[in-house]
């Protein structure tokens, strides 16, 4: 919304939904809901808008509607989204497909499981506040230590389910998980002997084929593609290093 | 009934989170049913703030006292989920300068620790500040983040045993004669209905307590009082940005990761489920916050939306913010004749662990059992806990 | 997927991967050029092979090649297996079957430069 | 639209889809895509090439007809494509080693099309010598 949407007329558009409840709605099949999309209306104000009015049944998972918890990612017109900062009109469509994220196992409807992630990031040393980028240069009142914010990850799982290589190796680390450990690396609070054996393993940094796609669809900025390559370019620096003897 | 529970609390907001941890920690056999996402309502839309008080420290002192014990207790059981940059009460016109004493006093009345500073330290502190800025007060608000600090008191409470049931909704209330034994529920994960029994249900609905009380007979004066907020990309303020005024409409910038959110109006409504998105509230957002700080108005925005306030007050109440923020525990057995449901309302995301303590301390005064409350010092795992 | 992650082996053949595409469009490149400036009409018969592998410098460069034509296709080709998600088991397999069909690559050609290398 | 949740799709199908599909992907998947094609068919290029290569070992007759057979215009189209694929590979090999070692990753997109645009070219150029000179 580049002029912060300015009101204008409704549209209708057609919304053609994944559908699928183990052992209800089995084999899952795609529904369709008309709704009156206004301007300002993103793709999570439609869902809302079709379980408050057309079908309560209808799952989805969503918490802050402003990007900040992650909750809501899935996939619109095949290509995913961060559901409550996609306007629906700007996609630009008369009928938009939604479906669940790629990857990561499925509850139901458009809900996936996010186990398998946390799993994944625990290892990875991820923290949720890291120290503000943020204008450096102001003063600080004396109670405050320094200022501090949370990390631009927001755990959606968008760039897992994007990834060609997490698609298909359910044991590659994955572009969040290998992002949040360099992460923690340039952070340093954590032994960096073992946070350089974790990237430099079998289903680390190395398995990334450098299609690009978590970059794509990261919704929050974060870059894991670029994070990632970082990665190994700090892995490859601490082998040969570590080749010479010298110290890390 | 196949399953059965001492405590089955409706709502996965943020005082069902603490309610369940508190419970948890206090031995007893608990469930939490959610129709959604757990935070899905009310809890995980608020603007992140972690209140000092300060807002309420002129006029509502009891909110107040409330959120400046509470938020000291956060920082020390959920250390590192908050960005703790302190806040600032700015004054921009001279009104704001004469409400300064008022708000200094209800400060130090209240236990709020407060620091002044003139106009150019505060915008050495904040650049972004409009020029005209007279002066700042600081106080120790921080930024929270609505998902992932519930979520800490969830995988806390689920390790300690609690069974947490998101994706499930409360499509009845089971009474025998007069007494709540226990629930009917839908999964929304494969559409089937079942019964839980419980000796005791906790409706913490929030703005739907009405839905539970209506199924089980019972009445609680919630009103849903929603706000609209807006997030716009960037980071313009390190500390948290407040109007120093009396509480109103777009008063508050709170900067969280590289957006800041600005809120917040008020306005009332029957049905919680559709709040909408009142255009002029959002424009006034921009108008009004830009006060403030004036980069907002032309920052790119990322997302407006609304959340409800569960506030409490009877239909004859006619204003909002002259409603109290304070929480209240309703037994049924005193106000309807109804045995066997209780009803939290009211508060705030700053209060959630405060709330639970009193409602768990009902809960335990009815059921019979003795166990302190170990809330106040238990620290909480960290939110990834919950998916272990 | 499983709950940690198995970190006993390390990984880095991307590494020796790139570092190998590197020398092959080098080495490459020289066949290229050898193709062109030493067998100046191209291989158009037989006494042509022999003639241009004859040459020493050809020779030991084609043998390099091979050699690192078979190392850079062979994990390529592992490559795409493992990406579709190998067992630990199945992994050691697929080593076993790509490094046996590398060793036999490597033989036959060695055997075929050989061949003709004493032909001519 | 498959009826079978994506998240159950059989292997194979699953595979071709993350890796070749470019419905709502960008330059960087199809960057990926060509690289996994193109690497695909000079893996069976290297056995093939072997094989005719072993014809040299029965001797001139066998090697002549073989060269009959390469100028033929359906080796031709081979030799062809196979120039095609090993210069888009080595190409985007080079930029695939730049973007992967951290080095020029944010201009990923930009060098995929400069790969294609030099391959492009340097594929003409390996034509016209094939078709015109040799």
């Amino acid at each position: 919304m580049s002029d912060n949407g300015r009101p204008g007329p409704k549209r209708p558009v057609t919304f053609k939904v994944f559908r699928y409840k183990p052992g209800d709605t089995d084999p899952p099949r795609y529904d369709e809901f008309k709704v009156d999309v206004d301007p300002r209306m993103t793709v999570l104000d439609a869902l809302e808008d079709i379980r408050t009015s057309q079908d309560a049944t209808l799952l989805y998972r969503h918490s802050c509607h402003h990007a900040s918890c992650g909750t809501c990612a899935m996939k619109a017109n095949g290509r995913e989204i961060l559901s409550c900062v996609t306007n629906v009109l700007e996609l630009g469509t008369d009928t938009v497909v939604v479906e669940p994220l790629g990857v990561l196992p499925l509850v139901a409807d458009l809900t996936v499981d996010m186990t398998s992630f946390a799993d994944h990031f625990e290892p990875a040393g991820m923290t949720l506040l890291r120290k503000s980028e943020f204008n450096p240069k102001a003063e600080r009142p004396a109670s405050v230590q320094d200022y501090a914010r949370y990390e631009n990850c927001i755990e959606c799982g968008a760039c897992i389910s994007a990834c060609p290589i997490t698609n298909t190796d359910p044991q590659f680390m994955g572009p969040a998980d290998l992002a949040a450990l360099y992460r923690a690396l340039v952070k340093g609070d954590d032994l960096p002997e073992k946070l350089y054996a974790l990237a430099d393993c079998e289903h680390g940094a190395w398995r990334c084929h450098t299609a690009m796609e978590c970059t794509a669809a990261c919704p929050s900025d974060v870059d894991p593609g670029g994070l990632l390559m970082a990665l190994r370019r700090r892995v490859t620096g601490y082998k040969i290093k570590r080749l010479f003897g010298l110290k890390v | 009934m196949a399953e059965k529970f001492h405590v089955l609390v409706i709502g996965g907001g943020s005082t069902g989170a603490a309610l369940v941890h508190d419970l948890a920690l206090r031995g007893l056999r608990v469930t939490l049913v959610e129709r959604g996402e757990l935070t899905s309502g009310t809890a995980g839309r608020h603007h992140g703030l972690l209140h000092s008080g300060g807002r309420y420290a002129v006029q509502d002192q009891e909110s107040a006292r409330e959120c400046i014990e509470e938020n000291m207790i956060l920082r020390r059981i959920a250390p590192d989920s908050f960005e703790e940059n302190d806040g600032l009460f700015v004054a921009i016109t001279d009104e704001d300068v004469a409400y300064r004493g008022a708000f200094v006093r209800g400060c130090a009345e209240c236990g709020i620790p407060t620091r002044e500073f003139s106009a150019a330290q505060t915008l050495r502190m904040e650049p972004y500040l409009n020029p005209l800025v007279k002066l700042a007060v600081q106080v120790p608000d921080a930024t929270l983040d609505c998902w992932r600090l519930p979520m800490r008191f969830f995988a806390t409470a689920k390790h300690n045993g609690a069974d947490i049931r998101p994706y499930t909704e409360v499509v009845d209330i089971l009474k025998r004669d007069r007494t709540v034994i226990g629930v009917r529920v839908k999964s929304h994960v494969n559409g089937q209905v079942y019964d839980i029994g419980a000796d005791l249900v906790v409706n913490a609905t929030g703005v739907w307590a009405e839905k539970i009380s209506e199924m089980a007979g019972v009445r609680v004066p919630v009103r849903p009082s929603p706000g609209v907020m807006v997030a716009v990309r960037g980071r313009w303020c390190n500390m948290v940005i407040n109007r120093l005024a009396p509480p109103g409409d777009g008063d508050i910038v709170v900067p969280q990761r590289a957006l800041s959110v600005i809120g917040t109006t008020e306005w009332y409504t029957d049905d919680p489920d559709r709040l909408g998105l009142p255009e002029d509230h959002v424009q006034k957002m921009f108008e009004k916050c830009g006060e403030m700080l004036p980069v907002v108005r032309t920052a790119p925005l990322r997302a407006a939306w609304s959340a409800a306030r569960p506030l409490i007050g009877d239909e004859t109440v006619a204003g909002g913010r002259e409603l109290s923020r304070t929480f209240k525990c309703y037994d049924h057995k005193e106000r309807d004749g109804v045995e066997g449901i209780v009803t939290i309302s009211g508060g705030k995301g700053t209060t959630m662990r405060g709330m639970a303590e009193l409602t768990a301390n009902v809960v335990c005064q009815k059921l019979g059992v003795h166990a302190p409350c170990r809330t106040r010092e238990t620290v909480l795992l960290p939110y990834g806990a919950y998916y272990q | 997927m499983q709950k940690l992650v198995d970190q006993e082996r390390a990984g880095g053949t991307w590494l020796w991967q790139a570092l190998s595409g590197v020398g092959l469009l080098i080495l490459l490149g020289l066949h290229m050029i050898a193709q062109h400036f030493i067998a100046q009409e191209g291989l158009r018969s037989f006494q042509d092979v022999l003639a241009y592998i004859r040459n020493p410098i050809i020779l030991v460069l084609e043998l390099i090649f091979l050699l690192v034509v078979t190392y850079h296709a062979l994990v390529g080709a592992r490559a795409v297996i493992t990406d579709l998600g190998l067992t630990r088991q199945q992994g050691d397999t697929v080593n076993r079957i790509l490094t046996a069909v590398g060793v036999i690559m490597v033989v036959w050609g060695f055997y075929l430069t050989w061949f003709l290398a004493t032909r001519a | 639209m498959t009826g079978i949740p994506i998240q159950h799709e059989p292997l194979g199908r699953r595979a071709l889809r993350a890796w070749f599909d470019p419905r709502g992907r960008g330059v960087g998947l199809i960057g990926f895509a060509f690289n996994r094609i193109s690497g695909l068919a000079l893996f069976v290029y290297l056995f093939l090439h072997l094989m005719v290569l072993s014809t040299l070992t029965m001797g001139t007759g066998a090697w002549e007809s073989f060269l009959q057979l390469a100028r033929s215009p359906f080796f031709i189209v081979l030799d062809a494509s196979l120039m095609a694929a090993v210069i888009y590979h080595g190409l985007n090999g080079v930029r695939a080693t730049l973007v992967g070692l951290g080095l020029l990753t944010s201009k990923h997109k930009a060098m995929f099309w400069v790969v294609i645009v030099a391959s492009a070219l340097l594929w003409a150029y390996a034509v016209y010598l094939m078709l015109f000179v040799f």
